[in-house]
């Protein structure tokens, strides 16, 4: 592309947005750069040179240019010898460092203060709502807005770890055709001549292939693009789509709809193969809501779980069973029978029961008992990979039991197409077949590689001549296409979409393309001679009109769109587009008995003798679009703890049956199909069933994503997307080595008895002040004897504590992402974890309890606990690690020599050692993301959790200029801050009212290891379970 | 002379086994000593030399990619924060203790037997010293900076070293040592330098050694102030092997960890640096006195001596990890009871931790029998195991302990890199190169104290003859 | 410090060497010639003789004491540092730990002792023996090389316009087995 | 015999030694010293920038408060380097032609910043808050030095720790009403050190010396 074009279209944007003050874009001078490289906040090359470590010149870091206000980004691995000499004598070269300051600093900004802007981030078609802080327009941080019904404030791991994505290096950055680059006009004009001759047939051979989107703009445009071309065909597609929700409720309402699921009066929740805590676009909001009735009281929520794999919320269960996915909906079925007597709207739904049982009928009837007493209080929820069938069942289930309108409702789906499963493809994979598709557009999500396996995509889209794909990678898809066009990233684009409940999120760009990305709304605005407007723009029209009809409606507030537009910008939602529930949804229990009688049928006898395979979308890579993302690859699995790798799942007694060790490579076969992965034993899952998680094996992506792992989806059809039977499973004799975080499962590996790290213990017990617990967990906190005088902290203003309730964890790890991204915490690699080298300063210990094949899980965020009596400060030679005067374990980075003494006496282990140089090889584009207020740590220094001293320190500041005091809830840690279930709380221990003085008074606070006398300031809140009387017993 | 007889080291007067076989004058041993000096680098010599200088070059490539990469190069992860650096570390500076108490405790009580292999032990103290030393430094995160940071001189940031940090307390123990160890070695070593200046044929080497002996003409009044100088370094050298090894043992000792914070540490790590500081120089002394000619000082008598202090300092270790583990199990702690009967004996790297018991524990119980101990092949293969034993003492205690801590979620296994083996074969490698010039360029007797013996045993009448053959 | 060696009058000092055959024989000779009234005597043998100090009418010697001194200094100033560096100058709160830690500061005051007092005892024996001083007037003897081998020799200075010949006959008849005179260098 | 040393390498021999010990003794110190001169700390050195901007002239000449360009010091932890288009409010209008603003005006029309050359800088691990000092009454020219009489700005003090730690421990020395941050010529009346204390309570001043004050 012309230099000259981009540049003029870059400064027509600017102009264009220099009324727009809550903008953060600052582009300028830097459009001039090379097309290849980072744009768009830099403004020269010498800049761009200055933020690369000098050391590899042999420099001294004062040889280094800088930003202003971001002085410290690229510090510690600019120390290196050099640093030695020049601080033991002095600089021995004259200073000739530079101070680049701005041309026209845009007025909104404050060099070295950060800017928070809401924006959204669409996964699946549902848009939640993020707060991003950005540091002279580079975007460093990503929270959640509290104001957005979804996200509440808080944030998924996916989310947290979009900065990783949006820097990273590896993402493509050339439009081409073919093997040739081209300038984006140039495919504007390729398109509209190819539109041209589509006039004529109506666009008969024109497709787009989208992923499923709840996008206003979106669907606009494709309602222009169908006027336009009426014989034109739009199909959604995405991998993990779960199909059977939407097919359920219209098998049970006779209308395609989708549940609503709302926790608060939930006292009972019964899942079905739902990971709704850790799945999902309501995950954050039911993570809230849920952990807000955790509360240990007689009000507590009880949550069972069905499920095949251990899951977070099958993690986070009071009572779990383990049962292979296909026998969910007999169990269904069987549910109905047992609740139908005593549920008249079931009425013939209670005869569907077939077969044998493959569960203890004694659970089944006690949670059934369980549900029926807490009718309009309860819930059902089936998972993504159930069958329709299933999900007709449960809102039969949900109708019957009172809870339609108290905890959840049916609405009608917001995404523009209901469905985005195979089904949904099939037709267009017939279409490429007969050869009738001459152009399509792909938008979704690498559907070669996520697509089933028998439709064989990859060979298809090769017979359509003219196949145009926009993605972010170039990837297993953009192998094949005509046309490529690299993805803007989230953070980089304009957009529009919808949370779960409706309610309209503007995303709004952090930073301009770094490397030219265009959106989606780009490329199919394309097909109605408008890709040269820019998203913005196209934005503004739908919504200014949109606006218009509101005022037309009558709402007097839409009377300067400007003013409007505005607000939505900076509040990140728009006021009164919720969604409601579908006024007149019933179900005719006779009619869908008729209906799901065969299906229940059909279901059982797929559900046929063998094992089991099972597919999941990954709770770190999720469908394999964050495969590049090194903090997510990084991220301990939640459940497995595994890290760089997928592995087949199984339980103890299937890998004894099959004699089969962890890290046994295997061969899964079924249908004349096979896949090659490793083992890996985990408790808790079903027998005779294994679990394959998608997103691993990618072949094409970045450096980081490709060729780790195995591909499941080579095995995986589009008859049986999510359960199949009748696998053989065969051990190559090879082996294969994980990194793991946590290999210990449990917190007495080799039958030592100590008091256990993450204290668990049931409602009764807790609530009892008299229990074994309530005197045990008394013996675990308070000081222990110790000869010094304790420092005294009284005069302080801030006496900096935190509080982990361990009962409304859920160990989804947001909060390791969260950390990772505020802290600069660079990534290791699998080797250096493999070696037990990871450096997430905030890990979370799961341990299992009870037997391997059907346990009971505790997860346990531990990060540095702030010992009082910190056992790592006395051993350091050097002073690099000692207290601060509000109680904070401070760690000086700069005046660590690495002798690692700290970490030996760490009796918590919480403390990381830069073993390389981790943060060498991190690109120039990386470097814009980090965190200026924390330093990047060198090779051979320590490091550790400091309760985000930064933030502290910063809010310290701005109440101290404003003469105030800092408030309780105004200063969140970053992984208080992301934590979906507010697990976390900060806050001073000097202020008797404040959250974490309240819980470190709580009755089920404890210290961990409270016997070393460490006195630490983290406290820990025993976890409760809600265990059905019924059942206590079985667990 | 009354010698006043140390409980520790057993030496029977009811054994006459000659300290000095054969007739001699002073000018004889003075010319049997210096043989091997004068005489030119023989084949053996040569070879050797090459593998150990092979065996430096890998030192120094060790060293070099350290610095380069990191500690990322060597095994160690969280919570394994400490390896092979400081085992090695351990290691070195326990064979060097034996070598200044061989020659300052053994002076101070007068143990005749001393003075045929007190300089040889002190060389070998001196040498075991430098290679201790190179890893206090190299295994830090930022030698550069712990060079000088570990030092208390006034900076412009205002700030100094953390005085009850073990590690500093290493700093001024181990520094201390090594310059103690050194004067008291060049001490000693003076009067054989002039010796060696006025004895050499070459000019050159009239010149070098005549720098070194700094002019040194046995003067009367000089001998008066000299005894007092090198009795009062021998005196302070006593205490300062103590209170090194026990301050290396505080490095573990004052620590929280299971395994490390074990009372007994202090008077245990010292015996078991006298242990395996016996082993090294019996390891060293037997092809020595073989090769260069020393049958003649270096008697049997002096080999069995070696040998009970084996038995009777392994016995002393023995027992250590006895209480170790007594106290374990006495006092409740789950932790402490877990370390020791569950992780070492039953845990991944058990196989070390027997292997240090065999050779800590049993093999000097061979030293009972007289036959053992004068057998020169069971010595030297003991010692060897010995040395093998100790090091595998030092990995139980180092990387046994952390890689099984408090909190189970945090546990991880070791293994070591070649980076690690690499370094450890290395410092050998230096240790024999330093060791081999030694024997090549300084005789490896004190010839001026076989000379003060000989006129000792010459006319003390309740020493034995000294002519007597054996 | 080295004799006087101006260009112009130069005055070499003198010094009669005498051999004697065993120490035993050194050991008398040196009584006989001290109370013969010879002043400048010194020995020269290749290890200590027991008696000679007596013999040469030497006193206490001066090295244990210096030693004294340097582990007093070397304890003081160890302590002090550390009081001085963690409670004066910089106190720092270090794990709940006293600044002033007397426990802590035993293992560096200890140290730092031996430290001061080894090298004092090394230094002060090499400053009171006014070593390292390659050339002394003894050595320009042939036969003195002897002394750090195998042989037992008497010096005497002589006295500014002392007789020489006098002292030769004073050694041969204390028993030296031989004897001859020297004279220093000039450069 | 040949004696090999004589008389004159006892001198030698006594002089190695002494210069043996002077360099163990002179090397560190000679070191330490050289870290405490003005030179090492690079102090006392007008640094040429790529504009002849004079502080002098701007500020007493013209009157303009340092706030008018460096106008985040009392909000942010930069104090901030003007952006051109600052320059231009004034220089569009007056010294228009001047060739000696050649060299702003084409930043600004080209857009391409100015390339300044820094002159103080604390320690890349330090993260000093220009905010919190200014509005704590910590006056301008108790850091950067008397700006206004340079011609070419150039380091005043040396920004080391022990510089910073001075003052955190000892603040009163340097306080002085907040309405004065920016008054170079600002003494306080009476007694220093009363007024000092006096200016500790009305300015609300807590020092820290705790080591993440500045190092995080």
């Amino acid at each position: 592309m012309s230099c000259d074009e981009s540049q003029e279209k870059a400064k027509a944007e600017r102009e264009e947005r220099k009324g727009k003050r809550s903008l953060p874009i600052f582009g300028g001078a830097a459009q001039k750069n090379v097309d290849l490289e980072p744009r768009g906040v830099w403004r020269s090359m010498d800049e761009r040179a200055g933020v690369l470590p000098s050391s590899a010149k042999g420099e001294f870091p004062a040889g280094a240019s800088e930003l202003e206000g971001v002085s410290r980004r690229g510090f510690m691995q600019v120390l290196g010898v050099s640093t030695a000499v020049a601080t033991l004598g002095a600089a021995c070269q004259k200073p000739n460092e530079k101070i680049v300051p701005f041309v026209r600093r845009p007025e909104e900004m404050t060099p070295g203060n950060a800017m928070h802007f809401a924006t959204g981030y669409a996964l699946e078609g549902y848009t939640s709502g993020l707060l991003v802080e950005s540091h002279i327009g580079h975007p460093t941080k990503v929270e959640g807005n509290p104001s957005h019904p979804d996200t509440l404030g808080a944030t998924t791991a996916f989310e947290q770890a979009l900065i990783l994505g949006l820097y990273d290096d590896d993402r493509a950055k050339q439009i081409r055709r073919s093997d040739k680059p081209i300038a984006w006009t140039t495919f504007l004009s390729e398109t509209r001549a190819r539109c041209l001759g589509f006039a004529g047939n109506g666009g008969a051979g024109l497709r787009f292939l989208t992923g499923p989107t709840t996008s206003p703009l979106l669907a606009d445009l494709r309602r222009r693009i169908l006027e336009r071309f009426p014989r034109a065909k739009f199909v959604s597609y995405a991998s993990v789509a779960g199909d059977g929700a939407v097919d359920g409720a219209k098998l049970a309402f006779g209308k395609p709809l989708v549940a609503r699921n709302r926790l608060t009066q939930a006292s009972v929740i019964l899942s079905l193969d739902a990971d709704f805590l850790n799945d999902g676009p309501e995950q954050t909001r039911l993570s809230r809501e849920f952990s807000g009735r955790r509360e240990p009281t007689r009000d507590m929520n009880r949550l069972y779980v069905v499920e095949p794999a251990m899951t977070v919320t099958g993690m986070t269960a009071d009572h779990r069973l383990r049962l292979r996915g296909g026998d969910v909906p007999a169990f269904t079925a069987a549910l109905c029978a047992m609740l139908a007597p005593k549920l008249p709207g079931l009425g013939a739904l209670g005869t569907l029961a077939q077969g044998a049982p493959a569960w203890d009928q004694k659970w089944l009837s006690a949670v059934a008992a369980d549900l029926e007493r807490n009718r309009g209080r309860c819930l059902v929820v089936a998972g993504r990979r159930q069958p329709a069938v299933v999900h007709a069942l449960v809102a039969a289930l949900n109708s019957a039991l009172e809870n339609i309108g108290k905890t959840v409702e049916y609405g009608a789906p917001l995404t523009t197409d209901t469905n985005s499963g195979p089904e949904a493809l099939r037709g267009l994979v017939e279409e490429i077949a007969a050869g009738v598709v001459e152009t399509l557009v792909i938008t979704a999500d690498n559907p070669v590689y996520g697509g089933p396996v028998d439709f064989k995509l990859a060979q298809l889209f090769k017979r359509v001549p003219n196949v145009i794909y926009t993605a972010l990678y170039e990837d297993e898809t953009a192998g094949g296409c005509n046309y490529f066009i690299p993805a803007a990233h989230s953070l980089e684009s304009w957009g529009d979409g919808r949370a779960s409940d409706g309610v309209v999120t503007v995303i709004q760009p952090l930073i301009d393309p770094l490397w030219g990305g265009k959106t989606e709304a780009d490329v199919l605005a394309a097909f109605v001679n408008e890709g040269d407007q820019g998203t913005h723009a196209l934005l503004q029209k739908y919504w200014g009109s949109e606006a218009k009809l509101a005022t037309a409606k009558g709402g007097a507030a839409f009377a300067a769109f400007d003013a409007v537009w505005e607000r939505w910008l900076a509040d990140g939602v728009v006021p009164d587009t919720g969604a409601g529930a579908e006024a007149g949804a019933t179900i005719n229990a006779q009619a869908l008995a008729q209906a799901a009688g065969p299906l229940l049928a059909r279901e059982g006898a797929a559900r046929g003798n063998g094992i089991e395979v099972a597919f999941a979308p990954d709770p770190k890579v999720f469908d394999g679009r964050f495969a590049n993302n090194a903090w997510l690859q990084e991220l301990p699995q939640p459940v497995t703890k595994l890290t760089w790798d997928n592995a087949i799942l199984l339980s103890p007694a299937t890998a004894e049956k099959l004699s089969i060790e962890t890290g046994d490579w295997l061969t899964v076969s079924i249908k004349q199909r096979a896949v090659d992965g490793p083992a890996m034993i985990v408790p808790g899952h079903a027998d005779e069933a294994i679990t394959l998680p998608l997103g691993y094996g990618r072949e094409r992506t970045g450096h980081i994503g490709a060729q780790v792992g195995f591909n499941a989806n080579a095995i995986r059809t589009s008859e049986a997307p999510w359960f199949d039977r009748g696998a053989t499973v065969s051990v190559t004799g090879s082996k294969y080595r994980f990194a793991i975080t946590q290999d210990h499962w449990t917190m007495a590996p080799d039958g030592r008895e100590i008091p256990p790290p993450a204290v668990a213990a049931p409602l009764s017990e807790v609530l009892n002040p008299h229990s074994t617990l309530n005197e045990e967990l008394e013996g675990r906190r308070g000081p222990q004897p110790y000869i010094h005088q304790p420092w005294d902290y009284s005069k302080q203003q801030y006496k900096w504590g935190m509080a982990i309730d361990l009962n409304k964890c859920t160990g989804c790890s947001a909060c390791i992402v969260a950390c990772q991204s505020e802290n600069n915490i660079p990534v290791v690699g699998k080797d250096n974890t493999w070696r037990g080298r990871e450096m997430h300063w905030l890990r979370v210990d799961r341990y299992f309890e009870g037997s391997p094949a059907d346990p009971l899980v505790v997860t346990q965020p531990l990060g540095c606990v702030q010992c009082e009596t910190a056992p790592c400060e006395y051993v350091c030679p050097v002073n690099a690690t000692v207290h601060s005067d509000e109680g904070l374990n401070e760690m000086v980075y700069n005046r660590c020599i690495g002798t690692r003494y700290c970490s030996n006496n760490c009796p918590y282990k919480v403390r990381r050692f830069n073993f390389l140089n981790y943060t060498n090889d991190v690109s120039p584009a990386r470097q814009m993301g980090m965190n200026p207020d924390v330093t990047v740590r060198s090779r051979g220094v320590m490091e550790k959790c400091t309760y985000c001293v930064q933030r502290i320190e910063r809010k310290r500041i701005e109440t101290r200029i404003q003469g105030r005091a800092i408030a309780d809830g105004e200063l969140l840690t970053a992984c208080q801050q992301g934590c979906p279930t507010q697990a976390i709380v900060f806050g001073s221990l000097q202020d008797p009212s404040a959250k974490v003085s309240k819980a470190h008074a709580d009755p089920r606070r404890y210290d961990l290891l409270h016997e070393l006398a460490t006195r630490p300031r983290t406290a820990y809140l025993a976890r409760v379970r809600n265990l059905n009387p019924e059942l206590a017993k079985v667990d | 002379m009354a010698a006043p007889e140390p409980a520790i080291l057993p030496n029977d007067p009811l054994e006459p086994i000659p300290l000095i076989e054969g007739k001699h004058t002073d000018r004889t041993i003075n010319d049997s000593l210096f043989d091997h000096v004068w005489r030119g680098p023989g084949k053996g010599w040569w070879m050797l030399f090459g593998c150990a200088l092979s065996a430096l070059g890998l030192l120094v490539i060790a060293i070099t990619y350290t610095l380069y990469k990191g500690i990322g190069s060597w095994g160690n992860n969280i919570p394994v924060g400490w390896a092979f650096g400081i085992i090695n570390f351990v290691w070195w500076i326990g064979i060097g203790h034996a070598g200044t108490l061989i020659s300052a405790i053994l002076l101070l009580f007068q143990q005749k037997w001393r003075t045929s292999i007190n300089r040889f032990a002190e060389a070998m103290t001196l040498f075991a010293v430098i290679c201790a030393l190179l890893f206090p430094l190299l295994h830090t995160g930022r030698p550069w900076f712990a060079a000088y940071w570990l030092m208390p001189y006034p900076s412009v940031h205002r700030i100094w070293p953390q005085f009850k940090s073990p590690l500093t307390w290493d700093v001024f123990a181990v520094s201390t040592y090594f310059t103690i160890s050194l004067l008291f070695w060049f001490l000693g070593l003076v009067p054989d330098l002039a010796a060696l200046r006025d004895s050499s044929k070459s000019p050159t080497k009239r010149l070098i050694y005549g720098i070194f002996a700094m002019g040194w003409r046995g003067s009367g009044r000089h001998w008066a102030e000299y005894k007092w100088a090198y009795l009062l370094l021998a005196g302070l050298s006593t205490p300062l092997v103590l209170s090194v090894h026990t301050i290396v043992s505080f490095d573990f000792a004052v620590s929280v960890l299971p395994g490390w914070h074990t009372t007994i540490f202090p008077p245990y790590f010292v015996a078991g640096a006298v242990f395996s500081g016996f082993a090294m120089v019996l390891t060293w002394m037997l092809p020595a006195r073989e090769f260069l000619g020393l049958k003649h000082v270096v008697t049997p008598k002096h080999l069995e001596n070696m040998a009970k202090v084996m038995l009777v300092t392994g016995m002393m270790v023995t027992y250590g990890y006895v209480m170790e583990h007594f106290i374990a199990w006495y006092s409740g702690s789950e932790y402490e009871y877990s370390q020791f009967f569950r992780v070492r004996q039953h845990g991944p790297l058990a196989p070390i931790y027997w292997l240090m018991v065999t050779c800590n524990c049993v093999v000097p119980q061979l030293f009972w029998s007289k036959r053992c101990r004068t057998n020169l092949w069971v010595l030297w293969v003991a010692s060897i195991l010995i040395n093998v034993g100790m090091w595998c003492e030092r990995f139980t205690i180092v990387v046994i302990s952390l890689h099984r801590d408090f909190l189970p979620s945090s546990w991880k296994n070791y293994s070591p890199t070649w980076v690690d083996i690499t370094l450890f074969i290395g410092t050998i490698g230096l240790f024999s190169t330093l060791f081999l010039l030694f024997l090549k360029f300084v005789p490896a007797v004190a010839v001026t104290e076989v000379k003060e013996l000989r006129h000792e045993l010459a006319h003390d009448p309740t020493a034995e003859p000294a002519g007597e053959t054996h | 410090m080295s004799a006087g060696h101006e260009d112009s009058g130069f005055v070499p000092r003198r010094f009669v060497i005498a051999e004697f055959a065993t120490p035993e024989g050194l050991l008398a000779g040196t009584t006989k010639l001290r109370e013969a009234g010879h002043k400048q005597l010194d020995t020269h043998t290749p290890m200590p003789i027991h008696g000679l100090e007596k013999a040469l009418g030497l006193g206490r010697p001066m090295i244990p004491t210096i030693v004294l001194g340097g582990a007093i200094a070397g304890a003081l100033i160890a302590y002090s540092m550390i009081y001085f560096c963690n409670v004066i100058d910089f106190p720092i709160n270090v794990g709940n730990r006293p600044l002033h830690g007397p426990p802590a500061n035993i293992p560096i005051t200890f140290e730092l002792a031996i430290l001061l007092a080894g090298t004092s005892s090394f230094f002060g024996f090499f400053t009171l023996a006014r070593l390292p001083r390659p050339y002394h007037p003894v050595f320009e003897s042939e036969a003195f090389t002897r002394a750090s081998i195998d042989g037992y020799f008497l010096s005497v200075e002589l006295p500014a316009g002392g007789n020489a010949d006098q002292v030769l006959a004073d050694v041969r008849g204390a028993g030296a087995v031989g004897a001859e005179l020297v004279l220093e260098s000039e450069r | 015999m040949n004696l090999l040393f004589r008389p004159k390498h006892n001198t030698l021999a006594q002089i190695s030694l002494f210069l043996v010990a002077a360099g163990a003794v002179g090397v560190p110190g000679g070191l330490m010293l050289y870290a405490r001169t003005p030179y090492a700390r690079q102090m006392q050195e007008p640094i040429e920038q790529p504009i002849q901007f004079d502080h002098r002239h701007h500020t007493r000449d013209e009157g303009i408060d340092c706030r008018y360009c460096h106008n985040t010091v009392d909000k942010s932890p930069s104090a901030s380097i003007p952006p051109t288009q600052l320059c231009l409010n004034c220089h569009s209008q007056i010294w228009n032609k001047s060739p000696i603003l050649e060299k702003v005006r084409e930043s600004f029309i080209q857009n391409k910043p100015i390339e300044w050359r820094r002159v103080t800088k604390v320690a890349e691990f330090a993260y000093f808050n220009h905010s919190i000092h200014v509005n704590k009454g910590v006056g301008c020219v108790s850091c950067h030095g008397r700006v206004d009489q340079m011609a070419a700005v150039e380091k005043e003090e040396p920004l080391t720790m022990g510089f910073c730690l001075d003052c955190h421990r000892h603040p009163e020395k340097n306080l002085r009403p907040v309405s004065e941050v920016v008054n170079m010529d600002w003494k306080p009346e009476g007694d220093p050190e009363e007024t000092g204390r006096r200016l500790l309570v009305e300015n609300d001043v807590h020092t820290r010396t705790s080591c993440t004050t500045c190092h995080r």
